[in-house]
């Protein structure tokens, strides 16, 4: 099966849905389902479109990469929205141009197609966005969201000029002939910039706080694990193939990466509200995947993403629903929230305790091993960082979990229904067995890597 | 080659100055009407960069059809104002 | 020249985006932004002695012409422009229903 | 004051990129552009020409070369027109009061004036692989149309089911064609038609089909985002 059916099907689905809007939401369903399929049965390589051969036309580029990017992705919208049905029923066609969006944005190779898709995935997340009914915060990630594409396409189209090509393959091709970087700073610098927008780095994020600190159980997933594992992924294409950072450039991205995950760990520990507590901490995740790709850890990189994506699906959800029950997203009016509902308790341990780091758990391990190879890169500095970051971070999320586990007066009440635990159920289990049995990790990275090497390649 | 160097040079001067005026304006209607003009302007620029199709198409969509969307939002609200 | 103008514009709208605090004055920045941005990718295609790309026969030959590519790329950007624009408006009027204002600086403290 | 700080800030910003594009080797010097190392020299050689069949280079990128980004883009358009009615979608509507009175001229006149932009937008679309124009402009000139009658008569309300049913069938025989490609030819969006002689009005294969299809698309899509700022909740 071609791959161009993961966008041309839900493209399809959600013109017709207009039609019967009623069903939309079981479109999405066949839709997600049927794309999981094809995923597996897609073949990889170059996909034309068009029948033009690629300088000329556009194309796809489907490697176990972005497999892996694609199998979240759709996996995690199918969840999602199987679990906001009730509450949130009129998404489904939003929920199917999210996913051509999104399938979009990880299979292309063509910058200007990215930069479409860019918009699609982009505008969608607006819409979901509007139901935490904030119109003033969702403005301001409009309005910044533009900024952010204005640039890319900028840098681009600079890019464009100097090249003469627009598909990624052709153009990295060309910038190994060029080997001058210095003129490349320009372009790469407002390409990075409008993708940092949008993958959450901290200088470039302003709107985050505005919608993550008033989302619901719909919006919150969505924006906190979907958008940022797509757009983790194809950060880490970008980084890896394209930009590879030199001199003056690569010391000015690590430092401003570096203090994005040191600065909002802080402004985890200061804050109050366990919403900001729960979106600072993706924040700095969010700049942890950007510098494992620009130090080139590509395996782990993949990995905390998935556990990120796994981990903050969870929480955000649980969290969520409290907020909307208890009608506050304070921590101290959240308090004992666990003490009535055992199994979410447990559920939100694992997730909170993976992101952290602990022993027995995924985060263990990719924080293990990314540390082991920055330290054989030599990066002194950034593992003295990242090990304070990881102090405060632990420190505000223990404060967190006592806090919740505990009560203090009287009891609060919040009923879980019992899809959710099943689904949050299944979600830690893989958090638990990824973290103690590696040997299918082992054998997934190879493949990552190999991949990679011959996109590196042409 | 010189004349059209001197023509872009007007139409960018007065593009500049138009859409520096829009944003300082006090009015919101005078604004949306200056950023129409500025789009007017655009498609003289289009046109004299050789981009027919570009210029029909910003003609209409740009300065036509958005200008009408801003000029109903605003329409929209001034009447509930006056409530 | 009409290069430079592009790109000023393109800062002249970031400018205007940062400074106001009228959902529809960033609007109309935003616009001023996507104009600039629209003109710089169709300058640099632009030949002195090029025609515009419509061919009147295909055996016309020793013809320069300005780039295509742009200007396809240009069309993409301006309807893309319009739906942004569509939809920031939309909020903007549901800001203003909730708020009778459209000025952020009103309603800072009941975000 | 924090105003011209701004200003002087951001204008730096601008001189800044300037030079740096001017300092810059690769980059083409304005109106000195060589197409010979860029891929669009391929896109004007004569046998792609003939083979894609369009006599408007623009118009054979934008649905031919580039015919996937168009759909994307036709897909932004839905998604905000989309979006647009989400937010505007009231329990009780009712079209928005210009407090303007349009005269007997007016009223009538307009009729007759939306029948001639229709010809035009009809002719511009058509003719979209041989003369500027095309699926975009052609559709905004129709809803252009739409919105003269807006305008011209304070009661006129378009019917919106209409226009959605247009929009949802344009849009899912695009990519039905598109599939087609994929089914008769090899590839997504191919061309499966023969493409004809280049400059007559019945040439360039799938272009014509799918620019009409753009057409009622974008035109239902701004005539809808249209209506739907030009209605408001009844405040009864």
């Amino acid at each position: 099966m071609s791959a161009v059916l993961l966008i041309a099907i839900p493209l399809l689905a959600a013109f017709i849905s207009i039609l019967f809007k009623k069903y939309s939401i079981y479109l999405l369903f066949a839709v997600t389902i049927f794309n999981i399929a094809n995923v597996f049965l897609a073949t990889e390589g170059i996909i034309i479109i068009g029948g033009f051969s690629p300088p000329l036309g556009i194309s796809l580029l489907v490697d176990t990469y972005s497999k892996i990017a694609l199998l979240l992705v759709n996996a995690l919208v199918l969840v999602i929205a199987a679990l906001n049905v009730k509450a949130y029923p009129k998404y489904g066609t939003i929920l199917l141009l999210v996913v051509a969006g999104l399938n979009g944005l990880v299979l292309t190779n063509d910058l200007f197609n990215f930069f479409v898709f860019l918009e699609i995935s982009g505008i969608a997340a607006y819409l979901i966005t509007a139901s935490n009914k904030k119109p003033i915060t969702t403005f301001r990630y409009l309005v910044i969201g533009a900024i952010g594409s204005s640039l890319f396409l900028l840098g681009l189209i600079i890019l464009y000029s100097m090249f003469g090509t627009l598909n990624m393959v052709d153009m990295i091709k060309e910038i190994a002939l060029n080997n001058n970087y210095q003129e490349l700073v320009l372009p790469f610098t407002l390409m990075f910039i409008g993708l940092g927008v949008e993958a959450k780095l901290l200088p470039f994020n302003s709107w985050v706080k505005g919608i993550l600190g008033h989302s619901n159980t719909f919006s919150g997933p969505m924006i906190a694990s979907v958008y940022a594992s797509a757009m983790g992924f194809v950060l880490g294409r970008f980084i890896t193939n394209l930009f590879n950072f030199e001199g003056m450039l690569l010391t000015v991205v690590l430092v401003i990466l570096v203090a994005g995950i040191v600065l909002s760990d802080i402004m985890a520990f200061a804050s109050k509200k366990s919403r900001e507590i729960l979106l600072f901490s993706s924040v700095a995740q969010a700049s942890m995947i950007a510098l494992l790709f620009v130090n080139g850890i590509i395996i782990w990189a993949v990995y905390l993403i998935i556990a990120n994506a796994l981990s903050k699906t969870v929480m955000f959800m649980i969290i969520n629903k409290a907020q909307k029950d208890v009608g506050s997203d304070e921590v101290k009016s959240l308090q004992g929230l666990f003490a009535n509902n055992l199994v979410i308790g447990i559920i939100f341990t694992i997730a909170t305790l993976s992101v952290m780091g602990l022993p027995l758990l995924v985060g263990f391990t990719i924080k293990l091993n990314f540390l082991t190879e920055l330290a054989d890169a030599g990066q002194i500095w950034t593992i003295a960082f990242i090990l304070i970051a990881s102090v405060v971070e632990g420190i505000y999320f223990v404060k967190l979990l006592l806090k919740l586990w505990y009560p203090e007066g009287n009891l609060i009440k919040v009923n879980y229904h019992l899809s959710f635990k099943l689904v949050f159920a299944i979600i830690a289990l893989a958090l638990l067995t990824f973290g103690v049995y590696q040997a299918p990790l082992d054998k997934l990275d190879n493949t990552v890597d190999t991949v990679m090497e011959v996109v590196n390649n042409g | 080659m010189l004349w059209f160097d001197i023509i872009s040079g007007i139409v960018g001067g007065l593009m500049l100055i138009l859409a520096f005026l829009a944003i300082n304006s006090k009015k919101l209607i005078n604004s949306v009407l200056l950023l129409s003009g500025l789009s007017m302007l655009a498609v003289v620029a289009f046109v004299m960069l050789k981009a027919p199709d570009v210029a029909i198409t910003e003609a209409v969509i740009g300065s036509g059809l958005v200008t009408s969307l801003f000029v109903f939002t605003l329409l929209s609200t001034r009447k509930e104002a006056k409530k | 020249m009409i290069q430079y103008a592009a790109i000023l514009l393109f800062v002249l709208g970031l400018y205007g985006i940062f400074i106001s605090t009228n959902t529809i004055k960033m609007l109309v920045s935003l616009n001023i932004l996507e104009i600039g941005l629209n003109i710089f990718i169709i300058s640099i295609g632009f030949n002195y002695q090029g025609i515009a790309p419509i061919l009147s026969s295909v055996s016309d030959t020793g013809l320069i012409y300005v780039d295509p590519l742009p200007q396809a790329l240009v069309l993409t950007a301006i309807v893309i422009g319009v739906g942004t624009t569509a939809l920031g408006l939309a909020f903007a009027k549901s800001i203003y229903q909730k708020y009778q204002s459209f000025d952020l600086n009103d309603m800072e403290e009941s975000l | 004051m924090k105003k011209l700080f701004g200003l002087i800030l951001f204008m730096g910003l601008g001189v800044l990129i300037i030079l740096a594009l001017n300092n810059t080797i690769s980059f083409p010097k304005f109106g000195s552009v060589d197409l010979s190392d860029r891929v669009a020299d391929a896109y004007l050689d004569n046998d792609n020409v003939s083979e894609v069949g369009s006599a408007n280079i623009v118009t054979a990128i934008v649905v031919g070369y580039r015919g996937f980004d168009t759909l994307g883009e036709v897909t932004v358009l839905f998604i905000s027109a989309l979006g647009v009615a989400f937010l505007f979608s009231f329990k009780k509507e009712k079209r928005l009061d210009l407090k303007f009175k349009p005269n007997f001229m007016l009223k009538h006149g307009s009729k007759l004036l939306f029948g001639i932009m229709l010809v035009v937008s009809l002719y511009i679309i058509t003719h979209g692989h041989l003369t500027p124009g095309g699926g975009f402009p052609g559709g905004a000139i129709i809803a252009s149309g739409v919105l003269l009658l807006y305008l011209a008569d304070d009661k006129f309300r378009s019917n919106i089911k209409g226009f959605k049913v247009l929009e949802g069938v344009a849009g899912s025989l695009f990519v039905i064609i598109g599939l087609l490609g994929l089914i008769l030819a090899t590839s997504f969006l191919e061309n499966f038609i023969a493409s004809g002689t280049v400059g007559q009005l019945l040439s360039a294969g799938i272009i014509p089909i799918i620019y009409v299809l753009i057409g009622l698309k974008v035109g239902s899509e701004i005539a809808s985002v249209v209506d739907n700022f030009l209605t408001e909740e009844e405040s009864a």
